[in-house]
């Protein structure tokens, strides 16, 4: 499924990109992370146990820089192997200079298979959006941190 | 609640006709005894010392390359006594023979994905272990190393310039096709005042999702070599010549073994990939093993009915209605692999005209492979497309003529008089008289009342409408048929097995060559042997199920395509006549007179002219089985008879497209009533008659049953039933969380009716039926058109119509109607 | 069909299952388990530890307080409920249960696990909203009082957190309210539904359009002001194979216009 | 009625006591094993079947301390120390039960695979209901799939068990 928006920050578009792009930031927007290594400056390992309240759902990601123009636009692939589902997110966005701010343009196509996918969609698409909802939350923590607490224009 | 109108018409009594006795009474089933009281055997009752549990490795993938399978971790898991892989299999076993001609010829499936991953669910490898939990648990550990690829999830992207070809073996992916055209199209619509167009219809992906799902338990004997399938599989002939040659071995090295089956539709006749990975696994674990389908495998993996789309239809109609013929081209999604396919290719042709007197018709069948689970047989098999898309023409055709759709059918209808009717392909429909059922159906479902029936629920703000359905089943295949699909096949006519014999104590046991699912064998065949041998029913004990070592089978030997009254039936006749003449030879020389004096009554063989001289079963069979001294050398009587029942076919003209399909042609007519909240979509069948003719009933409440549960199918595959896949192949509808079929709420009133118009062609005027839910299918579709009319006049071009479809209707005629167009001829 | 290697435990206390909870951050309340199970069956979720909370007494019964206040324990049945004469107090509570699947599944399945178990077709997560249910979720740190439309977080999550435990529903006296619901097929899974309640301010609560129920306020019971409360709503339905984004949120209207229906009807009686 | 009573220790497997119609059976069980593959695989009483794996069809239904149950949504240990009942205990000796026989009489089965299931509701109900409607009947086994029959003749069967007309 494809997700996409766009979210506005009064920080400096320099500041949303390290951020972005800083592993212990990433780190810190994944939910449930558990273990995080940098292998190289495009190549990046997770283990994370995504929160279902029913029981977290383990996985190893494996997540991959395929495309980077600094400071403006980055792809990213990531691919979850877990007991319960396999996923594998393609995510880009695109950081524009707005005011004294920054304009993120994001898109995301999830594809989540595996024993998790038979307990339907009602139940996936709510989850997948949450989880990309916590995941810009937390973006925006980190932003705020970077850049010492400017207050996030309301994002749309 | 269902009530019951029957019109019987006068039965010809024929040459073989049994005598009234039995046959023709609603007798109390013998099955029901152990099955009520859960001692039924399924094979997943069955246990054996030391057998290990079965669990598949299923790609998550619908289309992908497998680069490496790894095991070892899986090995180590306590409890784990092996695994096999798809290259294990590719070294130990030959794809599986393909019926089709090239490209589908050229396709090489094994019993596990070797290389590739073509649908999601695909058994990818195997893990046996000593619980079924650590089966499951030690699946987790095999790490398959996947390269996904691009996906085909709509069979009208198959056929695409970049679509990814599923099969490099095939280089393509319409992996068969064949042009079928009999009469003059261009007379037809040269005659024509209306060419009625429909750019596009779509026959849904469902199947019949019998309750038990597939599985076996399967030993193999290191000494002789042998297995021992106990299965539910409802098709062994056809699992043997699959499994055999692709196990290389010969057909005797596999013992199948069936007793209860939970239900099997046409679903459990491709499970041979399944059964041979168990087979290998009991060869190589030396223990028996057992492979337990569960629901979820089973809508990811097995059996879905076929799906199918109908484009650029062109029907040629006179302004009074008169049909005189249609060409079309049928788009057949196959799915990953041809496991029954491309039989499909040819089964519809078996009902060609439907139920109608058009005699110019032109179908372009192409059947494609996708990204999704294989087809199969599925109740109904590839009829049920064609008929529901001929019925589809029918009211179409009168909706956008402003005809009457009963009018149009009684119009069109093949007359009572007409029959036997030969088809425009040579098919010879039997008997029948479609228009009195129609009658008896609108009665049934007050008809004259419709009006008053539609003002009460506008009153409701409920929109109501009224539809038909009227289908054929085709029943007792010329399997000759296989040589439209590939004239080197070397398969014809039919067949099916039956042994009786009369035991050392008069026991009578009738031995069959069926896997009954619930069709009630043991039953109507202890009717016949007993009307034939003038014993009680309960004298007559028919064994259970189905077993290869009892040498009652044949090739053709299953339960399947609507044929136990006629085939499996047959041979039970043909087996007891030949008893009955070895006793009465028998009881002559005893009692000295000639054959012809004596007859078989009361559980006795006595002389007709004195009662008083005559021998009871018992002794009969004892003389031949204990006490033989001093028997004339020459006396040939044995007591114990097998008879194999072979229909009267001919190999079908290969050039010409043209023969007899099928031997007999059981009719159906459905009518539905539905009610639609024209707010949300929602709708509701609130009345129901089935009508049904299939010639004598042996047993008229198994008929009932029949009818009625084909009927429940029928609304469920109408309203809720679709095996809908995403864009990335992932089935949408992988168990019965969102598969809903029809609980017992969901049940609308039904009457049936019947009327009885026997078939000549066959030994007791009897029909193969059960396959004729389709009526229904359409009947709701109908209905639907029926009741949207004020809205628009939409179009119904969808076979399944869950609310959001009814909806996009109601809210978008016009998208619907761009499908239709009316020229002048 | 075949579950991962779990632990269990039956505790007879309270204390005793905050305790077992406590010790075991993987671990999960095993109420009735209609869901839990059967999520555990397809391995979507493999909790370490069950805490089978059916030993426990006082997670039981139906308190009908002078004021009309219900008290009902999370470990009631639907079966319970729906026969209980105090639940007739508030008559929707019985009658949305009467719909839940199946007389199997309303024997085993209880109030806690619906709304624990927060499945987005679920039926009680609405109701509970729409009828301003307070919540009592106790913890090694003592007992806390949400509303209901605090209570409710995602697909499978809630407010009682880890080590947490759902102990107490309290349902305030009123009698107006209304359910409606598109399911497939009779007492099938919800595509759509609405739970309304006309007791002084109108309240409807959308299930099946989100991760967690859609509470809004309506100026008034009038079809009109309801359809613009859930257009202004801003529901983002999820589209799937039984309804499209644009029909749920379609239906949502409808449901939610019939559920005020029935409960304003009910306020006139 | 406890069996080993309430306690707090976490086990992933443990010694159950079950009395399955009539019959007192002890077994060490899996915490995670279901309750009909308890019935079905350790105590062979194999009328009880497995229809789906997400709790829908009905075919496992059993009645526990009373109470009508889908045993594959209950773990085998949680019905430690309690009473079951399951279709293999409706027939006295041979004889079969009304319930049972009326089935037959009105052809309510074909393969039979749902049957044991559809007969525990039908006797769950009819020991609350002793005479129920026909919509009574088919809310009662609303949670228990048939493929072959289309219900009616279950619904008919049930009635006429019930010592009340049924159409023919």
């Amino acid at each position: 499924m494809r997700v996409a928006g766009e979210r506005a920050f009064t920080a400096p578009r320099k500041a949303v990109w390290r951020v972005l792009n800083d592993p212990a930031s990433m780190a810190a927007m994944m939910p449930g992370v558990e273990s995080f290594d940098v292998q190289d400056d495009r190549h990046w390992k997770a283990n994370v146990k995504i929160p279902l309240g029913l029981g977290a759902l383990g996985m190893t990601m494996d997540m991959e820089k395929i495309e980077e123009r600094e400071p403006e636009f980055a792809r990213l692939s990531i691919k979850g192997n877990g007991v319960g589902a396999i996923l594998s997110m393609n995510t880009a966005f695109n950081l524009s200079e707005e005011g004294g701010g920054t304009k993120m343009d994001w898109e995301a196509e999830v594809r989540i298979a595996g024993p998790v996918g038979s307990m339907g969609q009602r139940v996936l698409q709510p989850i997948v959006n949450q989880q990309v909802q916590h995941v810009l939350a937390a973006l925006e923590e980190q932003v705020n941190k970077a850049q010492d607490g400017g207050a996030p224009v309301a994002g749309a | 609640m269902s009530e019951t109108t029957t019109v019987t018409e006068p039965i010809v009594v024929e040459e073989g006709e049994t005598r009234p006795g039995f046959a023709g009474q609603n007798v109390p089933r013998k099955e029901d005894k152990r099955l009520v009281q859960g001692e039924g055997v399924f094979f997943d009752d069955v246990k054996r010392h030391n057998m290990g549990y079965v669990h598949f490795v299923r790609s998550p993938y619908a289309h992908a390359k497998i680069r490496s399978v790894d095991v070892s971790k899986a090995l180590e898991h306590p409890g784990v006594f092996g695994t096999m892989t798809g290259d294990e299999v590719a070294l130990l076993t030959d794809p599986f023979f393909q019926i089709s001609s090239p490209p589908g010829a050229h396709l090489k499936d094994f019993c596990l994905a070797v290389g590739k991953a073509r649908f999601v669910g695909e058994p990818v490898a195997a893990v046996v272990a000593s619980t079924r939990e650590i089966a499951r648990d030690a699946s987790e550990l095999v790490e398959v190393d996947y390269e996904p690829l691009p996906v085909i999830s709509d069979a009208r992207e198959a056929l695409g310039e970049d679509a990814p070809v599923l099969h490099d073996d095939a280089g393509t992916n319409l992996t068969w096709e064949g042009v079928y055209e009999w009469g003059d199209l261009d007379q037809a619509f040269a005659e024509a005042d209306r060419v009625v167009k429909i750019s596009e219809l779509h026959f849904d992906r469902f199947n019949s999702t019998p309750l038990e799902c597939n599985g076996a338990l399967v030993e193999f004997n290191r000494g002789t070599g042998q297995w021992t399938i106990i299965t539910n599989n409802q098709f062994p002939g056809f699992a043997a010549i699959m499994m055999g040659p692709a196990m290389r071995v010969g057909l005797d090295k596999l013992r199948f073994v069936t007793q209860d089956i939970g239900g099997g539709f046409g679903n459990k006749i491709t499970s041979h990939p399944q059964l041979v990975a168990c087979c290998l696994l009991a060869r190589k674990l030396k223990r028996p093993v057992q492979w337990t389908e569960w629901r979820t495998d089973f809508h990811l993996s097995m059996s879905h009915g076929n799906e199918r789309w109908f484009q650029d239809t062109e029907v040629a109609v006179k302004e009074d209605g008169t049909l005189l013929g249609f060409r079309t081209t049928a788009l057949d999604d196959a799915g990953a692999w041809l496991r029954y396919e491309p039989l499909g290719g040819v089964i519809w042709a078996q009902v060609t005209p439907g139920m109608y007197r058009w005699r110019h018709i032109r179908l372009d069948f192409k059947q494609v492979v996708t990204n999704k689970a294989p087809v199969s047989p599925n109740r109904g098999y590839s009829r049920m497309q064609h008929l529901w898309f001929t019925e589809r023409i029918i009211d179409i055709v009168a909706h956008e003529l402003g005809l009457d759709p009963v009018e149009v059918r009684k119009r069109n209808y093949i007359k009572a008089e007409e029959m036997p009717y030969e088809t425009p392909n040579g098919c010879i429909y039997d008997s029948g008289d479609y228009s009195k059922m129609l009658d008896v159906a609108l009665d049934l479902i007050g008809y004259d009342e419709l009006d008053t029936k539609r003002v009460d629920a506008e009153s409701r703000g409920k929109l109501l409408g009224l539809g038909i359905g009227s289908t054929l089943d085709s029943g007792t295949n010329n399997f000759g048929q296989s040589r439209l699909i590939n004239p080197e096949l070397q398969f014809s006519g039919n067949n099916e097995v039956a042994t009786v014999k009369l035991d050392i104590f008069g026991e009578i046991v009738v031995t069959l060559g069926t896997t009954p699912q619930g069709q009630s064998h043991e039953t109507t065949a202890s009717q016949v042997v007993a009307d034939i041998l003038g014993c009680s029913i309960d004298d007559v004990n028919v064994r259970a199920g189905h077993d290869s070592y009892w040498n009652s089978h044949a090739g053709f030997s299953g339960t399947y395509a609507s044929q136990f009254a006629v085939t499996g039936l047959g041979a039970v006749k043909g087996a007891t006549d030949m008893l009955a003449g070895e006793m009465r030879k028998l009881a002559s020389v005893v009692l000295g007179c000639a054959p012809e004096d004596i007859e078989l009554a009361d559980g006795q063989a006595r002389m007709k002219a004195n009662p008083e001289a005559a021998l009871p079963f018992m002794a009969l069979g004892a003389i031949i089985n204990a006490n033989n001294a001093g028997l004339p050398e020459d006396l040939d009587v044995t007591l114990n008879c097998r008879y194999v029942y072979r229909p009267p076919f001919d190999p079908p003209d290969v050039e010409r497209k043209y023969g007899n399909l099928t031997l007999t042609y059981a009719a159906q007519i459905h009518v539905a009533v539905v009610e639609i909240d024209p707010e949300t979509g929602v709708y509701e069948v609130v009345d129901y008659a089935a009508v049904d003719d299939c010639g004598k009933r042996i047993n008229p409440q198994v008929v009932e049953g029949q009818v009625m549960g084909a009927t429940a199918q029928a609304l469920g595959a109408a309203t809720h039933e679709t095996f809908t896949y995403d864009e990335d192949g992932n089935l949408l509808t992988p168990n019965f969380y969102d598969y809903h079929v029809p609980h017992a709420l969901d049940m609308p009133p039904i009457a049936t009716g019947n009327i009885e118009s026997p078939s000549p062609f066959t030994s007791m005027g009897t029909k193969g039926m059960g396959e004729g839910g389709g009526a229904g299918i359409h009947a709701v579709c109908a209905a639907l058109q029926d009741a949207l009319s004020s809205r628009g006049k939409p179009v119904v071009y969808d076979s399944c119509n869950p609310y959001h479809r009814v909806w996009e209707l109601l809210s978008d005629p016009e998208a619907s109607r761009q499908r239709v167009s009316v020229e002048a001829g | 069909m075949l579950l991962s290697e779990v632990g269990y435990a039956r505790p007879a206390t309270l204390e005793q299952a905050l305790g077992v909870l406590a010790e075991h951050t993987g671990g999960r309340a095993l109420a009735g388990g209609q869901t839990l199970i059967n999520v555990m069956k397809a391995r979507a979720a493999s909790p370490d530890v069950l805490v089978d909370l059916s030993g426990i007494p006082e997670l039981k019964g139906i308190e009908l307080g002078p004021d009309g206040t219900l008290q009902l324990g999370p470990m009631t049945t639907y079966t319970e409920l729906i026969a209980s004469p105090e639940a007739r107090a508030r008559p929707i509570l019985g009658e949305v249960c009467a719909q839940i699947a199946d007389v199997q599944v309303r024997n085993r399945g209880t109030i806690g696990g619906n709304l624990c178990s927060s499945d987005p077709t679920n039926h009680l997560p609405p109701l509970m909203v729409a009828i301003g249910a307070e919540l009592t979720i106790t913890g090694a740190d003592g007992e806390r009082t949400v509303p209901a439309e605090e209570f409710f977080l995602g697909v499978y999550m809630t407010a009682a957190g880890p080590g947490e435990l759902l102990t107490k529903i309290t349902i305030p006296a009123g009698r107006s309210d209304g359910f409606a619901s598109v399911p497939i097929g009779v007492d099938g899974t919800c595509i759509v539904n609405a739970a309304a309640s006309a007791n002084g301010e109108i309240r409807v609560a959308l299930g099946c359009v989100g991760a967690v129920p859609e509470l809004v306020k309506p100026a008034s019971g009038e079809a009109e002001a309801v359809r613009e409360a859930v257009r202004g709503s801003g529901i983002d339905p999820p589209g799937d194979v039984h309804a499209s984004a644009d029909y749920r949120r379609h239906l949502a209207e409808v449901v939610a216009i019939r559920a005020v229906e029935q409960a304003s009807k009910r306020a006139r009686e | 009625m406890e069996g080993n009573g309430a306690h707090r220790a976490v086990e992933t497997s443990k010694t159950i006591t079950v009395g399955v119609n009539g019959t007192t059976y002890e077994r060490e069980v899996e915490s995670r094993r279901l309750l009909v593959h308890l019935i079905r695989d350790d105590l062979d009483l194999t009328g009880t079947h497995v229809g789906c794996d997400t709790g829908n069809c009905g075919a496992c239904s059993v009645i526990l301390n009373g109470t009508l149950v889908k045993s594959c949504m209950l773990l085998a240990v949680q019905a430690d120390g309690a009473e079951i009942e399951t279709v293999e205990g409706l027939a006295e000796e041979e004889q079969l039960s009304s319930l049972q026989q009326a089935f037959s009489d009105h052809h309510a089965l074909q393969c039979g695979y749902c049957t044991p299931g559809m007969l525990m509701s039908a006797t769950a109900l009819l020991r609350e209901n002793s005479s129920p409607s026909d919509e009574e009947i088919s809310k009662a086994i609303q949670g228990n799939i048939c493929r072959c029959t289309g219900y009616w003749n279950i619904v008919k069967a049930i009635k006429a068990a019930s010592g009340q007309e049924v159409s023919e």
